[in-house]
């Protein structure tokens, strides 16, 4: 039998009179071409044995190392309340709130997600979240283009993260290359027929850009400004709506959300009030029900597939409310000193693990680059050093591949952790 | 007072959670950062202890109704039961704790997941090659679409500018598409509420690039003309793409490759049971044919010897997720997968078997409009008089979450159910009987339901007039 | 129609669960156990199947409340938020997995736990030595005056029959007093609501095994005369035993040990923020003075080098569980200790604060028995001519769970409020002025009260009369 | 400030002033003596370290491998299902539902447990859990007490568990041995001022006892017979109501309760109707409320401490609500055919296990007696047969000091793990 269906010989019997049919099979007659095969899959394992066979395959992995890696995805500490409320039956098995009247929790939380957007990205409204930070980074070129009516084509330099520039180029946007020097764009040649300028910051190489440049650039040819921000970021930087940025985007995945090998994650999108029939994917409104009482609802639906179709702003459907809420629930329990204090504890030891680089001989590549918590460090052999930490029990930076790596120091990596990269680096390096 | 959200009920200076103090010495963000480009302006966040963040976010789920606690017949959605078993193995910080970019090496059991699910959805779908990226069913579809759109252009094909769409199909089809570029160019039923083929025949030319089909499609019908449509279409040079929204349906009783499929998307949060979320993550993995594998978004995982390793595949559309895609739903479907194996056959024949139960138990009162058998889920149309949004609300009322409604567009007053095969007989009964009595009722009486639910109706023409989307 | 027992909602052959298929030869019961002793009816369990187990369950937690839905100000029972991080250290599949006779090497990490608790209970209350073992706190009592007992026996002091007891005691302790064989003797009060040390001096004598007093006592007043309550029954040679169910109250301002008293019990499930589980599991640690130290239950933890190991006090009254205690309510005490080190005393401090705002805020309106201030909860009683029942029925019409009621029994209609330190002042004139408005109600009204719960008042009588207590 | 506290320097002046006090220490003033110092604890830690500081004493723990112990908790398979559900706030958070207006999900969750002990025991009556086997144990000693209005005296034997014993013995039972022999207990000599004869089966040494003669013996002296049985067991073996027990206790931890170092178990409890009140310990009950719908209470509450005092049945207030309920979630997804696999599994291994020791030479202590799944083994040297099993990554049996270990096998217990304790032991012993 077949597992986690209820149904005994009986039951489909009676079922099965009810339809008034002598078998199963005869529900597939319509069928064809039928498969009448056996599917060449393993046999069914009950749940222990399959979850002992996720225990051996989680023991092929290192996990639970100290993990400089950033890049876009951060190993940040994740309050034990963050898990514990998203796994609510209530909240985990339930989908897009279409019915209003039964889905309150999610549609609340997903306008108080939308708040958290705004608030820290300085513009007055935000989606309930797209797939990830690449597809916000595309849906946003794409709005360029429908609010600019030009055709998609923006702007930007190497400090994109270049996973964001490859999602970008698979949904059709044009790219133009802009300067990157210093670690920095250069913003002063922005094409005429751009529909946007994207700037990332801080930026792939963990360099602080001058967002207001990027918007001012963008402004000069009728462009919009789509700048791309580490929410934790935009705890201690000014947000991107008050430095004329028009979109923001970014990834959720820092505020609270385990790395799980890159996904789920989640993408915000926010922007001016003026655009938002164009910004793709749910969003949720305040209302009243009959009673008067305060509720939440999905509005703006004309906007969407489901009611547009080929008319719709984007094709987006699920997205990735449970992730939103990991996030909305983190930022609640933070607050913004919370975040400020990761942000300036990321910040310390970002610095302090630059510094000891700097005394065991390693050079930053932007050495006059503002940062954050992530830099490019020169290195003869990077992959030689990875093996090493990794020998030392720690997950090392990206390796860049011209003999640079890129590392990211979170607020949950200890100065013991710190002090063991130095050595392993310089005895390697 | 103040209001409910969790802003409300925070105060200057509280907090819900605290950090390691610093270990080395402090640097400010005013030390590294230019002035300028420095936070001038705290954001109006939330300031709460975690005792009110607990209760809060509790009580907003108390407000929410999912599969755990209510029948979900959502049509077309598949809210089938989310196995615990899939919860735990997600959350082994073996996995859980895995930063993507982590060196090939250093994370074989999770390539070998991937390597291992790719190899179930090529057998359930027949298929020989799996993407596991796209992050959501529409994404998955817009994959396929881009890769088919590659396609022709590696072959100097260049006039293939319409896609072809029956009426029956989710918005989503359209809106890839458009998006993908081309033109979603519609196309007409039978009387059986199939994919006209007599229409699809005076369509189909040397500028289609594709048909985008559901099967079952979204009135519960199987689409039996499969082979001939692919014959149809691969007779212009086009593509049959399959939206694989409904393989509940299938998995063991058809597999889209032997009827003539080039491509196709799987929702793992429909098929294979991870949890949806309040509207995702989702997972939209693809399948597709030798001749469009080697436009696959990069990467997929192969294999090498004992190792796993990621591989980009030669043509490749490029990447659509800035990782390897959502690999939380990939382990839990894996997972689901394992404990299934050739009996997700039995899935299949009890979910049909449970939309056909409501089907003929809701005939005589409720119009069909196609006839049987339906596939695993059954569109119905209330009396004449009654409207679908009245008994859906009524449904709340009786403590079930309503279908889809108003969906196909098709069919008018549509009422899509989808019962899945974790229901039993008597929650389908239980149904049915409150499906009977509300078609009853007096629609004036209906009109006022729902009563019992955290709130009653609302009014959403105000929420787009007045838009309020933050605090 | 069925019910709605689990078991109402199976079917037979239905099953929840798959165990692994057998990879050894079957072996039947019938062949290796002697028949008559093989079962011959199958017992009548639920057959459900798992989507109708989740939701059974869920659908039940969601007819109860707990601290995570709303304020629980039951007296006496220190409803504090539970942390998360508590549940997270718990879950650890190194602690999980543990067997209880898993020998001393294998299990160090958790004997260190152990170590380390035993020694923060005894820094909290100032004693020597503490046990872990016993697994609530009547259970802590029970161990106490049992070593209370052994401790005369050994001394060959065989007149010690009489354990004293204050009128506001928990009724616990006069329970444990008669199971472990003792005279439980009341003892009055004084005005103020505390022990009448008069009484005392006249009751106390060769006769006293000891006093068992809770401090704050259970009328919110600190029992000032500690001290010399000690001193009398010292003078006699017996001896003082505190509740410390309270402790929510003392933790860093006052040290039992250092006020007199010999042995006291620990709540870890009140005092130290573990889930109280709708009724357990708790875990009742006690502390005592070197002199009862060899008393001690079997065993106690022991540091020998770097190593831990459990070790048998000389003179123990042997065990009261069947292995170490409740572990699980440990670890998290162990957590909860460790992420307040000193601030403990804050806890101390605010939830005292919060109940004299309580207190004060409902001053003239509900009548306050004793003069303040309080400590960490308050007793008060309704205006007259309104009855505890219906002002506690009445809150649950406001969203709180009700106070104790008619505890402690030396205030008629009591109302015994106890916040606890982890609820906002917010909450607490919320709940303030739902109080304040019941107390105006017109008491037929309120008789009918609670009308927005799950259930309306029920028929206790006709529970105990006609008893069902199963399927 | 302390943690978990909402309380901010604003609020904490608020409510001084409102209670008319200047400091917090004013409302200390009247205790006495009062600690002036600060606590010797360590600093407080924040979650995240905390957490790892939890990790760091998880890793000097040996758990994860595959455990041949029991004699009283067993390494059984847990559905997930069971913790997912645990764990639900209004589950865990709440206390004894002394208000069943809002507590009907505790409610009916112990009348469901009470349910399903009656069932597998064949008793009419259960209570809502004790703390655990051994309290259970003698809690029934004195009920066989106050019921045959004799001094509390048990006769036993080497078979029940010595842990259950002693804590007996601390309880104040005054208890009379019974011989032991070949595996069993001899029920011939139960002295006649017994107030109970206590049987359990399997007993310690895993054989399965003969309830019957047990009871009849306690009938002749006019003493209450108490049985003594795992949960698992009684899928499978007559149960002791039928079989003339009076009283049955056990543990319920082999019914998906973790092993957790020994706690939090759960003791149960069942008897006859007619000695209910007697019956230690919270009973819930069915009811209706006003409107006449169906509801639970706690009842027959005239037996418990908070209302009878020093004349009630027991001092037991808090108890196992949450473990009792994890047993009754188990026992609702295993069912009775899944209770019955359980227990075949577990027997189909261990007598594989014994058979397979037999081949290797090793002699079962007690080799006429019929066990389940758990027997003693003679071994020349138990400790380094332990010694050798750890070192294969295999938690062994119990050193039973004599010679001998006593092994349990459950249905977690693979055939490659048997092979592998078979091969160690036999080399090693």
């Amino acid at each position: 039998m077949a597992r986690f269906t209820p149904h005994t010989e009986a039951d489909i019997r009676e079922m099965l009179d009810a339809i008034g049919v002598g078998s199963v099979d005869e529900l597939f007659e319509d069928v064809s071409p039928r498969f009448e095969g056996e599917l060449g899959l393993p046999p069914a394992l009950s749940e222990y044995e399959a979850l002992r066979e996720v225990e051996r395959l989680a023991a092929r992995n290192r996990a639970g190392l100290p993990v400089f890696l950033g890049a876009g995805a951060y190993d940040r500490i994740t309050p034990a309340a963050v898990g514990a409320i998203i796994s609510r039956g209530e909240f985990m098995t339930s989908y897009t709130p279409y019915q209003p009247e039964v889905s309150q929790g999610h549609l609340q939380a997903i306008f108080e997600f939308q708040s958290v957007i705004s608030e820290l990205t300085g513009l007055e409204v935000a989606n309930a979240s797209v797939y990830d930070a690449a597809s916000a980074v595309a849906e946003a070129a794409l709005m360029t283009a429908r609010l600019t009516k030009r055709d998609p084509k923006v702007a930007l330099s190497a400090g994109l993260n270049p996973r964001y520039r490859e999602v970008l180029e698979t949904y059709g946007v044009e790219v133009a290359g802009l300067p990157f020097e210093g670690g920095a764009t250069d913003f002063s040649g922005v094409p005429r027929d751009a529909s946007g300028v994207i700037v990332q910051s801080p930026n792939f190489f963990g360099v602080v850009e001058d967002v207001g440049a990027a918007a001012e650039a963008a402004r000069e040819v009728g462009a919009l400004a789509v700048a791309v921000c580490d929410p934790i970021a935009l705890a201690v930087l000014e947000p991107p709506g008050r430095l004329g940025a028009d979109i923001a985007v970014g990834e959720t995945q820092p505020l609270g959300v385990p790395l799980m090998f890159g996904g789920p994650y989640a993408g915000y999108m926010a922007t001016r009030q003026r655009f938002v029939r164009q910004l793709p994917g749910r969003i949720a409104g305040e209302t009243v029900d009959r009673e008067g009482r305060l509720a939440y609802v999905l509005t703006l639906r004309a906007r969407e597939q489901d009611i547009r179709r080929a008319r719709a702003n984007s094709n987006i459907c699920t997205n990735q409310a449970l992730t939103a809420l990991a996030a909305t629930i983190y930022t609640a329990l933070l607050g913004p000193e919370g975040l400020r204090e990761v942000a300036e504890l990321s910040i310390s030891k970002a610095h302090y693990l630059a510094g000891r680089l700097g005394e065991a001989g390693l050079r930053l590549r932007y050495p006059e680059a503002p940062f954050l918590w992530e830099f490019a460090v020169e290195m003869p052999d990077v992959k030689g050093a990875n093996e090493a930490l990794l020998e030392a029990g720690i997950v090392g930076g990206l390796d860049l591949g011209d003999g640079a790596m890129l590392v990211a120091v979170t607020e949950k990596r200890t100065k013991e952790e710190l002090d063991a990269f130095v050595e392993v680096v310089a005895n390697a390096g | 007072m103040l209001g409910n959200l969790i802003r409300d009920k925070g105060r200057p200076g509280r907090r819900g959670y605290t950090l390691p103090r610093p270990d080395v010495e402090p640097v400010s963000p005013e030390e590294v950062v230019p002035e300028r480009l420095l936070r001038r302006e705290r954001p109006r966040l939330p300031e709460a202890d975690e005792p009110t963040v607990v209760r809060h976010y509790t009580n907003l789920s108390r407000r929410n109704w999912g599969i755990d606690t209510s029948f979900y017949p959502l049509g077309s959605c598949t809210m089938k039961h989310n196995p615990r078993a899939n919860e735990a193995a997600a959350a082994h910080p073996g996995f859980a704790g895995l930063h993507p970019l982590q060196p090939e090496e250093q994370v074989q059991g999770a390539l070998q997941v991937m390597y291992e699910l790719q190899g179930f959805l090529a057998e359930i779908s027949g298929f020989p090659a799996v993407s596991l990226q796209p992050l959501a069913g529409a994404q998955g579809e817009l994959t396929s679409i881009l890769m088919i759109r590659d396609y022709f252009r590696d072959a100097g094909d260049t006039g293939r500018r319409v896609v072809l769409i029956p009426q029956t199909a989710h918005g989503t089809n359209p809106a890839t598409a458009a998006m993908a570029g081309f033109e979603a160019r519609e196309i007409g039923l039978d009387a059986r509420g199939c994919v006209d083929v007599g229409e699809l025949r005076r369509l189909a030319d040397e500028s289609t690039a594709a048909l985008m089909i559901t099967n079952p499609n979204t009135c519960g019908v199987f689409e039996r003309n499969m082979e001939e449509i692919a014959g149809i279409l691969h007779s212009v040079g086009a593509f049959l793409y399959m939206d694989g929204a409904n393989m509940n349906a299938n998995m063991g009783r058809m597999r889209p490759a032997d009827a003539g499929v080039d491509i196709m998307h799987f929702n793992l949060h429909k098929t294979f049971s991870t949890p949806h979320g309040g509207g995702g993550p989702g997972s939209g993995a693809i399948a597709c044919s030798e001749r469009l594998a080697p436009f696959r978004p990069d990467p997929v995982v192969e294999r090498r010897g004992e190792g796993y390793r990621f591989a980009r595949p030669e043509k490749s559309i490029g990447r659509v997720a800035a990782f390897h895609g959502n690999f939380g739903p990939m382990l839990r479907a894996w997972n689901y997968i394992r404990m299934h194996g050739p009996e997700l056959r039995e899935v299949t024949d009890l979910a049909v078997l449970n939309a056909n139960y409501v089907r003929a138990r809701l005939k005589g009162t409720y119009r069909l409009p196609y006839e049987g058998p339906c596939k695993h889920e059954v569109v119905v149309q209330p009396p004449k008089g009654i409207r679908a949004l009245d008994v859906a609300k009524g449904l709340i009322d009786h403590g079930f979450h309503p279908p889809t409604i108003y969906f196909p567009l098709v069919v008018k007053e549509a009422m899509l159910i989808e019962p899945t095969e974790t229901e039993s007989k008597e929650t389908l009964d239980d149904f049915v009987g409150a499906m009977l009595e509300l078609a009853e009722a007096k629609p004036e009486e209906l009109e006022e339901a729902p009563t019992r639910a955290p709130t009653r109706r609302l009014d959403e023409a105000r929420a787009a007039r007045n838009l309020k989307a933050r605090w």
